[in-house]
């Protein structure tokens, strides 16, 4: 594997068989991903697809199937509740696609998990993907391709474009990562920067951004103490109208602003390469890879 | 969802914490009654969700019922910012003693709600927090542990040095996070705190905002919505399960995700065109909301074009084909549309799109350029 | 505090927990109303606060109405290990299919309430898990994080294969986890919780037990109390804010702190003599609470002879020393008092009591052994 | 110092101002103990007999006093948030004098304390001395004498009532604690146990139990295993009558019924002195001392 994910990842899919669990289980299951439990309670003893057990309990899909990732497909208000299940189960890495989790029910999941010793990525995030060994969540594995190139992103589908581009360059990727763009989410970018940084595989760096909030001004800050591989970054919402989509308060914990031009700012003043458009990843990149 | 003045206070004063006598009112008259019942000089104030409601002249003093009236008549329909003005606010203009800033904020760095608190309140607290920080106290709450009593001593400590104040204070941090966590909120807050030359300690002015994440299971909270604040397209957006931001330019965006939308605004004007909107579909998104998509954008007389960006991962691409031919069949969309698709089940979708004659494209630059190109033409 | 069953009952109501119709009685005349009301074969529960209930004839079967009213008229006002019977609970006698345990106790050893589950319900738990420890699933709950929507799942499936009765166990759990910490428990017990033909989980009986120290701050638990099931001068010296057990023997004993209490009783026993009480007049005693503590113990005709042991922390002995020469003032005590006092003002103590003529003693041996020969003498 | 408390004990006590508080406290200070700061929260400024000054808060006690130990006189309901104060304000041991603390605060106090490496002694305990240097609580001074004894308690006036005996024979105490006999406590016999076996101005051990729980058994397990210096130990309760103290929960959960016996035949099996009456310590300790 590259980072966190790959041919050694054992899978339980939780709301496996709902209606988004079910679909994105056979899309993972076709690209080769090691699905080896659902969880639904009260269709445990079924099988998804005459495949897949189905357990009522996360614990059961771990002592029985050996489980040891869980992906996360149940509706928002009942999220908070996989992932702490999942936590308690013994699954040390937990990726929650749910979206619209309520952000007070997050303020309790982070100390749970951190007591556990737990990575959560996410919510309302897309995933990751190790191209050719796993993909958890719902990254569409044709566009991706294996390389040298750690991506991580705090959008969904810009994601998606930016990895379009380096697979059609022939810029495959080591892992990408999907970190979700919610007020609180389990993995940071720092996280995934320093998986990249160690991990042999990598050898460039890219990183898409949003407007709010201070997470690419501290992962910059980290970049220029820390990662000793490029570092190409986006940040989306250059042009949004200000106040719209950040509340004020947020702002003045942090003392930032969030807009686009300070995040640009601190990636420069990290000698990162600087993507205006997502086209751009190709060339910043094919020229930092010798 | 941003909760007005007038139902901030409401839930403040569930939570017990003291405040200034006063009601909403939606007529002259009513304004003229609650005046009178306040007695003595009141102010009038317009319930809109913007800020700079001052300078607009959306808040006015009244000496006597007969000014309140009058204030609320001259206030009452008049439009601030875009949003038509419903509703006034109607409270007594205090005596203040001192004035200081409580607010309580959903902190992404902590990962907790975050205490603020100032004695420099009254005034805008992001200009405190630009220009002198250190007049601003932090305190991050544990939510598994709750407030503690030592945790709103120290805060109301920061506030006063009279004990009477302090006492009070105190109970109010407590209320006040009581109101945030039972209400789902992002933030709460209290500005200004005041007291008063009696030596009460008294919210003036409260804000509100509820997590939208919390209104699926809180319909109690939901109901506080008032749409009549608010853009009437944005309103029909959030209806249809979509995110819509109004803007100026007349390249119409229906993207789906909220960082690509972003991204193809960016790039909009990055090929020298202006956006007319954000608009995210989300994810799971259905032809359903593909149809309600381009009604809306349709019904702005500014938009030249219409940019489909779709990047299909939970989003399915021939979902969003199927709402773009069922649209176009109900009813007739007169500015040209340019569509990008591309992800899960993009076959399909093309297949979908070419059967009705439409055309698709691949590529986000070529498309967006496109959109920009026509938008120019039609100009 | 223990609460009656039918006490218990009632705040698994509240909590939404499904349980038979029925009712406590305290007339036959209600008991039949009850049985007529409830229909069918019912069974008649004597309320007292002690186990073995069914063994000293304190439940009965009644087919009827008439029944009903015969046995609750067999059953008030009997004495079931030396408490009188003044309240009936009247349930119907189900047609149970299945029984199970289900209790939520605080726990030492993980310092958090614990849920234990069996599927062997209906017996006496304590014999479960004496002899078959593997019927019983244990799980811990973070009372900063409450009961975890995988935990309940998990006890009910312990309970239940069926997914209807799982769903509703799983119910069950998350109501008795509220009833229990929204009530200061220390023990909220549901034995048996039981499945009828028809399919429906019911709790059968249950068990409540409040922590005390939660009662200064929940006047509304404390009102629960039901004095009348209780030893007469055991509420006496609750009320005078003692820790007071009758015993059997005739050294009446008055010590300070529950630890030095129990070592007077076995120090007692170890000379050969046999305790009257145990009684713990706890820290900070004043003088009042020796006087009422001498009242209690006079009032029990086997009193032989009283032990004073008190040693001075918290405790100040010459506030003990005023108690007794107050007591002795106020009512004449019949039997000898043996005086052992050290610590906390001591001197002062002796001084007090020199001063009345009696005589105080330094040694707990010494003492102890004196008050076992007076005790002697007298028998 | 002994076991944590000594010379260079800088103690705080909260509810300074109360009945309790101030009669104790002058204890304290007769006793030598260096009191550096008072806790009431509306007496900030104030002076506590001229001499030690009253805070608002603790972490203002801290911040201008250096206090580093509290003791807690508050009533039972400000008990869990007095102690929670302390450990906010970087307090490293907490002793806890107050009786009636609801049990359910405790279970929320003490993963309070785990997660800030605090150390509670009590509730509803005696507290801890160290004779010839501090007194941290209740227990009488003029009873104890600096000397080579440990001892531990869930006692309180039964714990005087040894040292007494220890004191009159002229066997000294290293330090004594009384840890409290609520059904959760901060610091159990294990803990202090531990602590004697690592002090070297112990060289002997006094353990006083009561009937109820397994705290005992666990202790005499924890002495086989791992404790050098001779123990003796008392279990008080041997003639109370069955089911009336303990609630028969507690018993099922360890698997344990908590009597008297059961406690002393595992003291037996640990090879412990066994005291049958307080005064026994006497003979046991003096054959053990050599």
């Amino acid at each position: 594997m590259s980072i966190w994910i790959g041919k050694d990842t054992r899978l339980v899919v939780q709301g496996l068989t709902g209606r988004e669990g079910s679909f994105h289980a056979r899309q993972m299951i076709e690209y080769g991903t090691n699905i080896v439990a659902g969880v639904t309670p009260g269709k445990g003893g079924q099988q998804f697809d005459n495949t897949v057990p189905v357990f009522h309990t996360v614990a059961d899909a771990v002592a029985q199937a050996g489980a040891n990732c869980s992906v996360i497909y149940v509706p928002p208000a009942m999220a908070a509740g996989a992932i702490q299940e999942a936590a308690d189960a013994g699954i040390p890495l937990v990726i929650c696609i749910t979206e619209g989790v309520p952000v007070l029910d997050m303020t309790v999941v982070m100390p749970y998990l951190q007591e556990r010793g737990v990575r959560l990525i996410g919510p309302n995030c897309p995933g990751a993907i190790t191209p050719g060994e796993a993909k958890v969540g719902i990254i569409p594995g044709s566009i991706c391709a294996p390389g040298p190139v750690g991506l991580v992103s705090r959008s969904g589908t810009l994601t998606y474009e930016v990895v379009n581009h380096l697979t059609r360059a022939g810029l495959g990727q080591s892992t990408c990562v999907g970190i979700g763009g919610d007020p609180i989410v389990g993995t940071n970018f720092i996280d995934v920067l320093a998986a990249f940084n160690d991990d042999p595989k990598t050898e460039a760096i890219v990183m898409i951004g949003e407007i709010g909030g201070t997470a690419e001004q501290e992962a910059a800050e980290f970049i220029k103490a820390n990662v000793k591989k490029p570092v190409v970054g986006f940040v989306a919402g250059q042009t949004a109208p200000k106040g719209r989509r950040m509340g004020h308060a947020g702002a003045i914990i942090s003392g930032s602003s969030g807009t686009a031009e300070e995040k640009f700012a601190a990636f420069e003043a990290a000698g990162m390469g600087i993507m205006r458009r997502p086209i751009d990843v190709i060339e910043l990149l094919k020229a930092k890879l010798k | 969802m941003n909760l007005h003045e007038y139902q901030a206070r409401d839930l403040l004063k569930v939570a017990g914490i003291p405040m200034f006598d006063g009601d909403v009112a939606s007529t002259p008259t009513e304004a003229e009654a609650i005046a009178r019942r306040v007695g003595g000089t009141v102010v009038v104030k317009a319930q809109v969700h913007v800020g700079g409601r001052g300078k607009a002249g959306g808040v006015k003093l009244a000496r006597n019922p007969a000014e309140a009236s009058e204030c609320a008549s001259q206030i009452l329909g008049m439009t601030i910012k875009g949003l038509v003005v419903n509703k006034v606010l109607v409270v007594p203009a205090a005596e203040i003693a001192t004035e200081s800033y409580v607010g309580l904020i959903l902190d992404r760095a902590t990962q907790r709600p975050v205490f603020m608190v100032s004695d420099a309140g009254g005034v805008d607290i992001e200009e405190v927090a630009a220009k002198t920080p250190e007049k601003i106290t932090k305190l991050a709450v544990d939510p598994r542990y709750g407030l503690q009593p030592h945790q709103a001593l120290t805060l109301a400590l920061a506030l006063y040095r009279d004990w009477a104040h302090v006492k009070a204070a105190t109970r109010i941090m407590h209320q006040l996070y009581t109101v945030f966590m039972s209400n789902g909120a992002s933030l709460a807050e209290i500005n200004p705190l005041v007291t008063t030359p009696d030596g009460k300690v008294l919210a003036l002015d409260a804000k509100i905002i509820i997590d939208d994440n919390e209104l699926d299971r809180r319909p109690d909270l939901a109901v506080l919505r008032d749409e009549s604040g608010e853009e009437p397209s944005e309103v029909q957006a959030r209806r249809a399960n979509l995110t819509f931001i109004k803007l100026d330019g007349d390249v119409g965006c229906v993207v789906n995700g909220a960082g690509l939308a972003m991204a193809t605004m960016d790039l909009v004007k990055y090929y020298g065109g202006e956006p007319a909107n954000f608009l995210d579909i989300g994810g799971s998104s259905n032809p359903e909301k593909v149809v309600n998509a381009l009604k809306i954008i349709t019904a702005d007389p500014n938009v030249k074009v219409i940019l489909f960006n779709i990047f299909g991962g939970i989003t399915r691409t021939d979902d969003v084909a199927n709402g773009i031919v069922a649209a176009t069949k109900q009813f007739k969309v007169e500015v040209p549309i340019v569509i990008r698709l591309t992800g899960t089940n993009e076959a399909e979708a093309f297949k979908i799109l070419e059967s009705v004659g439409m055309a698709a494209m691949n590529d986000m630059d070529a498309a967006v350029s496109k959109a920009v190109a026509l938008a120019k033409e039609a100009a």
